[in-house]
């Protein structure tokens, strides 16, 4: 009854982390409890975007992660 | 069409990449190609490129496919490192083999644009002071408007 | 800025010729490249490139002097052959290594553009039913005029 | 006394050789004379142009070449 948080870049420092096992389900006003309020509101920032499975989610408060799901936060891309 | 899209671990030879890429292409009349480096600037000891399995490979090959249907090409390849590098070191390689020049220059003008600035790629530096992130240059972000429609 | 202008009148290697230039341009950001082979079109045997000593590599240096003053470049390279080609040869390599991405694309896209329309080769090609002359397509008139100012 | 004239491409094959030695001076009024009717009429195609030591002409009608001079008719380039 899992879900993988993943924190790229920039996240991966302030959570002190590359990924956390959270309990499913998880939604966006869920986060704050999951993750803390650091995190939490970090995400909240415009510029940052959550996957699920490898899927951006195009309004990230809409997110709703189940058992086995994998959730990636994303900072701004800095290219290759 | 043909294409070889690698995200690389380990240091690569843009040369002998390209030699086998001209070799795999005996009917294309010219092949255009790129190669970026790790800049020996100022006091960079070490890039570190980040990647993220679910979006970074897949998004170069959605790059590729939009290359794809952009220019008629009979060839292309994209190798990209994530990981440690060195300054000097290669970090792209992306060439294109096609009938017309301008369609190979433009397949990799068009590839690099957007690799250097839309692609799921996160960095940072390590100076003499330790890691600092980096964000896109405005100039990359503006190379690579040059080609919305 | 070191540049390297040949004019080669025997069969040459692009990917050892480029490999050397990555290695004489270790502080360059980046290198873009083109080569440009004999096309292995319809029935075409041998292709023929005609030079005059007195004009063609003076204006292989004229050209390199043109792109040196336009761009910002580490190095430049034209390698260019002159007479007889079979289909697949490579006939042409140009080079760009620089600190900044467009300056290496555009330095090499200009220099093939006047390359292949307005510097001083004469061309045939031998096909099924003997020697044809050929002139510069309308396209390749069209891609340098781009640049005229 | 002799000016060496070039025949590139085309010309060559009219010419039926690659250079070929004529008296100086030569001029263009001259160049009939010199070279024939064929070629002095080639010449006067306005695509063809005339280059004395390496250097095209802007007027090849003011074309004076001296002993020791090599002149050059060079039809419209192909391109590399």
């Amino acid at each position: 009854m899992a879900v993988t948080v993943v924190f790229i870049g920039k996240l991966a420092d302030l959570a002190g982390e590359d990924e956390r096992e959270v309990a499913a389900p998880l939604s966006w006003s869920g986060l704050a409890g999951a993750l803390g309020d650091d995190i939490a509101a970090a995400a909240a920032d415009e510029r940052i975007k959550i996957a699920v499975n490898g899927k951006v989610l195009a309004d990230k408060t809409s997110l709703s992660a189940a058992d086995g799901d994998e959730v990636a936060l994303l900072p701004p891309v800095s290219g290759g | 069409m043909p294409r070889d899209v690698q995200l690389l671990e380990k240091g690569f030879s843009p040369g002998k990449a390209l030699g086998l890429f001209a070799k795999a292409h005996p009917e294309a009349g010219g092949i255009a190609s790129f190669v970026g480096k790790v800049r020996p600037d100022g006091d960079v000891k070490v890039l570190q490129l980040i990647s993220y399995d679910r979006l970074t490979l897949p998004g170069m090959e959605t790059l590729a496919d939009e290359v794809e249907t952009r220019w008629t090409l009979d060839g292309l390849l994209i190798h990209h490192r994530t990981g440690h590098m060195r300054p000097g070191a290669p970090i792209v390689l992306v060439a294109a083999a096609a009938r017309h020049r301008r369609d190979a220059f433009e397949a990799v003008d068009f590839a690099m644009d957007h690799l250097k600035s839309r692609s799921w790629f996160w960095k940072r530096e390590k100076r003499g002071d330790g890691w600092h992130w980096i964000e896109p240059r405005e100039e990359d972000h503006e190379d690579a408007k040059r080609w919305d429609v």
